[in-house]
């Protein structure tokens, strides 16, 4: 029985103008790339991926969209919410040298699933992408991990310039950034701003190929990505329109395989994604109504 | 010699008696095209309105010891988006499909009728039953005969596809209703919708779990209910009952063969079981009919009727 | 502070909001004894009846995943014999009992309610809504408002006792039968009855797994059908509920509380957690009002009242 | 969930003229003094205590008294009954020297508990009552243990003359009953007949106490049994009308104490037995009436 679980919001953080991260002193039984549904009781019931998962407390962060995020964003600590999971699909925990390709509000994942990824002794490289430092989020926890992390934003205004794709692009035609300097700590860290920062610099050094290669932001990116990953092993962390959450509904069904995203995903491996053809074309809204991307 | 699950319903033959039933996995053509390829016999399309419903707010499921509550909404993409769904599943399958139309009255049921004629489908479902959307429309049909009456007459006079009425276990007498729809020219039963509705509350947060308040049962725990309301349904018509409501395993589905069911709707257990839940039961009713010396569907035996 | 699970019932003052309810340990005064001894607040008797019954020969009870079916078919010593055993335990305690009595018609409720009256009772408690009677009595009292209300009104005005009517979750619509018994001028209301009934089929035998074919469902999985239906009548109704379907943990007490009970009852529950689960509850319950602060039962909210 | 399950009739063998033994080939999780509730589905389910119990098979041992029991005997092998269980309390397993008191159909059940007691290592004496000769039964079965197995009957038509009890009381007052000879067997032994065994001779040679005394059979027999046993320890399986055998339905409670005898028996310990008023006075039946005995 996947029991409902009613807890007090214990910390909230902003990352960004519109991104927070909220905290749960509760153990959930997690593996990364899985998600849970959360809801105040006052209309909606929302799947967020798991950003921090650890034996005394796990997080969420938050990107407000709409109704339902922009409530959640005036919760204080203390305020109650209720949640169940975690569910679905987990990444597959490599060993070996593995490239991360994140996008905007999709990249927190990626923090749990890195600490995870350190633990089973993979070589770890990611690229956190935004659309502007304004949006960036997340550079101070990856910075404190023993990975190479990358960041980029489309106009350049923090990291490196381009999306995560353009930079994964690169990163992909050379295959040679296991050896990337860590991002400098120039200033001390406030909440925020990661203007403290002074992007790693590369050392080309190592030329072992990329042996799995993850990623989580918007289809439109991950679409982007995949023709990149030819001879590579990968997994996707997708996003569909989530109702029961336990694979009844059929609400996320992804074409022609009515794969159910809340239980075979929200992490596809390639074998699927090479057989899906509605990815990158359209999803289905809260009525099951196909929409165009 | 090999034992089979082939069967026939009104005439169609199937190669199992599962059928995945209106509400779940019936949104996309590829959820049925997983519950065939998983050994589904029959498939249900969600219950289509004429206009796209984007349903109720979560949560709409919550679950407890027996089984799940749902207040799903009659969330759908509409009829006409709908019935694309299902000809493109019918562009490259056989199985016969059933397609769920709920309406309010009797002239939305003959415009979804209309449209159904003109789709892919092979069988059409009236929802008369759906507990979930009480504030928004009140009583369920499925609780007056004449209602009942009413809109199977109707529809049967304009329906080019046989007619099946979903009927709701939330009543007091069912026989009645069910003979009611046998007397309109009902085709088919189906039984029994989800039971209730039920409501859970949050007792940190002193809330219903469900946005709705009230949600339709479903799941094992309803399968008594079921049982009993098929078998007294069984025990007094002559048109073949889908029989649903909590079937999670082989032994659920000989028991509703047993108590009048001639094909059965394996909902909530894809849950429970996954979706290969289907070949799952297959292969468990296939072991029991070898246990027990039956060689087809048919040798099954039934309870004898109750005497009314 | 210490916290208490001291509350009110129609002016008498109890230690535990748990009740036994009628039909549960409720044959012999020694059952009422080990109850209280083990938590209970108040007890009830079974159903008893002008003249003793055996009842349904057995199986009487068959479990399923989240409750049991029974169909014990109101076996009882008799009026004369069951208040004797009342007044044997109220020899040696002060625990309040409710003695539950079933019959078909006004007469016999009332001949029951003049032994009531004579014994050492503080509540009478009228089973309007066995469903397990069905073949022998035909349909429950409790689904025609009509007889409801003849029945509370004749016995009102001749028992020295507070009137207590026990509804059934089985009627198309328990607000206005609720409605109906509190305009009677019954003093309470003890919902619910067992749910459904609901039939299993034993399918090597193929037979019906209770002698009786069907009996009603309790345990678990009736909660939340419970839950719903005491929400609706405490919303339309000012009498005191007795809530009870399925209460098996001090969580399960509490959302009868929000939903609107003023004392909860536990019955399956003695199978799943022992004679002793009136004390796992009530300590479950401190725990509750600890962790939130609630320092008598008084404390714990209640949900809005639905609008009518 | 004590789950019901349907099983054949493996065997079915004669023991006496209205008792016979069921066999059944199903692994049983039971302990000795336990029950099952059988049911034909044909109106009735009726609880009988295990008199055997393997880890292939399981068996009851039952004497026609009413309709019930009439349906059950006319069964064949091969056809179906229902049963759910094992159901309550069992006897304690002691691993010093135990006597076992039994009259009629009760005696069977010590013939799995005998089993276990050995295994564990109890010195084991056993008187096996009945009224005459015609009724004695399990004399060979008993016969095969390594127990001291005292066959008695009321009109001394087989072993032993007087009752179980009058038995106990005289080994009881001389406690040296510890190396009884076995039964001897003197022709080949036939269904239902026990004539062939020649009753055991006494040997006065241990005087050491008994542990424990268990008894299993008619109320009024452990009614007399009971002042012998001042001093020692003991445990009576009871028989009360039950109906739901899970603990609800109140039909099988012991006054004052409210004990089911369903869940807290059949079995019961000396110190509530000391307790219990109704014991030997009346039981209830069907209706919950109280029936004297
Ligand atoms: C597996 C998964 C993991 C997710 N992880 C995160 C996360 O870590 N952080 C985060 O900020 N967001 C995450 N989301 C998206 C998040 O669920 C939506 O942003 C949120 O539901 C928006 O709700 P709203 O009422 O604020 O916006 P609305 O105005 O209701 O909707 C805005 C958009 O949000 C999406 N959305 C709305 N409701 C749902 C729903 N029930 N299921 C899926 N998508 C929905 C749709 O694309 C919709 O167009 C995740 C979604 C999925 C499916
Ligand atoms: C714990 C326990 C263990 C038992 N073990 C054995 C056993 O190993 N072998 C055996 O032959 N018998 C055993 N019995 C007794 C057996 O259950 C009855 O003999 C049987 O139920 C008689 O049923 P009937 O329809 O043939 O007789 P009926 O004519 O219905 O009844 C005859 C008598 O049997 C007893 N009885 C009837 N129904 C029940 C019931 N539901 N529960 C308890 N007693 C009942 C009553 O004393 C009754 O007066 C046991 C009873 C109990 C309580
Ligand atoms: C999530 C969900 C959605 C449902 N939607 C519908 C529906 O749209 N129309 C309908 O007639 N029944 C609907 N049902 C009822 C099922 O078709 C079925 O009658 C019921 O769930 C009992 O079967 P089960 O216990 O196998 O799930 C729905 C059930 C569930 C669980
Ligand atoms: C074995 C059994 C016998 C019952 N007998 C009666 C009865 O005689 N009269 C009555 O009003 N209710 C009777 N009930 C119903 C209970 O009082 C209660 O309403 C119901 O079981 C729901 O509560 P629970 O889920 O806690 O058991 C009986 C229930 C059970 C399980
Ligand atoms: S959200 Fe319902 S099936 Fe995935
Ligand atoms: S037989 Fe029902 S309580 Fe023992």
């Amino acid at each position: 029985m996947d029991k409902r679980i009613t807890l007090k919001i214990a910390k909230i953080e902003d990352e960004a103008k519109d991104i927070k991260t909220f905290t749960f002193k509760h153990k959930l039984d997690a593996k990364p790339g899985q998600f849970i549904m959360l809801t105040d009781f006052e209309g909606g019931e929302k799947p967020f991926s798991i950003s921090d998962c650890t034996k005394e407390e796990f997080s969420i962060t938050v990107k407000r969209i709409g109704e339902f995020t922009s409530r959640l964003f005036q919760k204080c600590v203390g305020d109650y919410v209720s949640i169940r999971g975690a569910y679905g699909s987990s990444f597959f925990i490599s060993k070996n040298k593995v490239l991360l390709v994140g996008g905007g509000y999709a990249v927190p994942t990626f923090y749990f699933f890195a600490k995870v990824l350190l633990e089973a002794g993979a070589d770890i490289t990611l690229i956190n992408g935004a659309r502007t430092k304004a949006e960036h989020i997340f550079a101070d926890r990856f910075n404190e991990l023993d990975i190479k992390a990358i960041n980029a934003t489309d106009d350049g205004s923090f990291g490196e310039k381009g999306t995560a794709v353009d930079v994964a692009e690169r990163i992909l035609a050379n295959q040679l950034v296991s050896k990337l300097q860590p991002n400098k700590l120039v200033s001390k860290p406030q909440l925020g701003d990661t203007k403290h920062f002074q992007a790693g610099a590369w050392k080309r050094e190592n030329k072992k190929k990329f042996d799995f290669v993850y990623a989580s932001g918007p289809e439109m990116m991950m679409k982007t990505l995949q023709p990149l990953l030819k001879g590579v092993d990968y997994e996707f962390l997708f996003e569909r329109y989530m109702k029961c959450a336990i694979g009844i509904c059929g609400n996320c069904t992804m074409d022609p395989l009515g794969i159910r995203l809340c239980v075979e995903g929200p992490v596809l491996p390639k074998k699927l994604m090479e057989q899906l053809t509605e990815f990158g074309k359209y999803h289905r809204d809260a009525a099951g109504k196909r929409v165009k991307y | 010699m090999q034992k089979s699950l082939k069967t026939e319903f009104l005439g169609i033959t199937i190669t199992s008696p599962l059928v995945l039933p209106a509400g779940v996995m019936g949104m996309a053509f590829s959820g049925f095209n997983i519950s065939i390829e998983n050994g589904a016999g029959i498939v249900t399309s969600k219950s289509l309105t004429l206009k796209s419903r984007t349903g109720h707010k979560g949560p709409v499921v919550a679950e407890f010891e027996g089984g799940f509550l749902n207040c799903m909404g009659l969330c759908n993409p509409g009829i006409v988006d709908g019935l694309a769904e299902i000809d493109q599943f019918k562009e490259r399958s056989d199985i016969p499909v059933i397609v769920s139309v709920f309406a309010t009255n009797t002239k939305d049921f003959l415009e979804l009728t209309k449209y159904v004629n003109k789709s892919q489908a092979d069988f059409l479902e009236l929802n008369l039953s759906c507990p979930n959307v009480f504030d928004e429309f009140g009583i369920p049909l499925a609780a007056s005969q004449d209602e009942v009456h009413k809109i199977i007459k109707a529809v049967k006079q304009v329906s080019t596809l046989p007619v099946i009425a979903k009927l709701s276990p939330n009543v007091y007498d069912i026989v009645s209703i069910a003979k009611t729809a046998e007397s309109a020219g009902a085709d088919a039963l189906c039984m029994i919708n989800t039971v209730g509705p039920g409501m859970l509350i949050d007792t940190k947060m002193v809330n219903p779990v469900l946005f709705n308040k009230f949600g339709g049962l479903s799941g094992p725990c309803v399968k008594p209910i079921a049982l009993k309301l098929i078998y007294q349904t069984y025990s007094a018509v002559n048109i073949p009952i889908i029989g649903m409501g909590g079937v999670t395993y082989g032994e659920d589905a000989i028991e509703m063969l047993m108590a009048g069911a001639i094909v059965i709707g394996v909902g909530t257990a894809v849950h429970y079981r996954g979706i290969e839940v289907f070949n799952k039961i297959n292969n468990e009713i296939l072991e029991f009919m070898d246990e027990n010396g039956y060689k087809s569907l048919k040798d099954i035996p039934r309870l004898e009727k109750l005497e009314m």
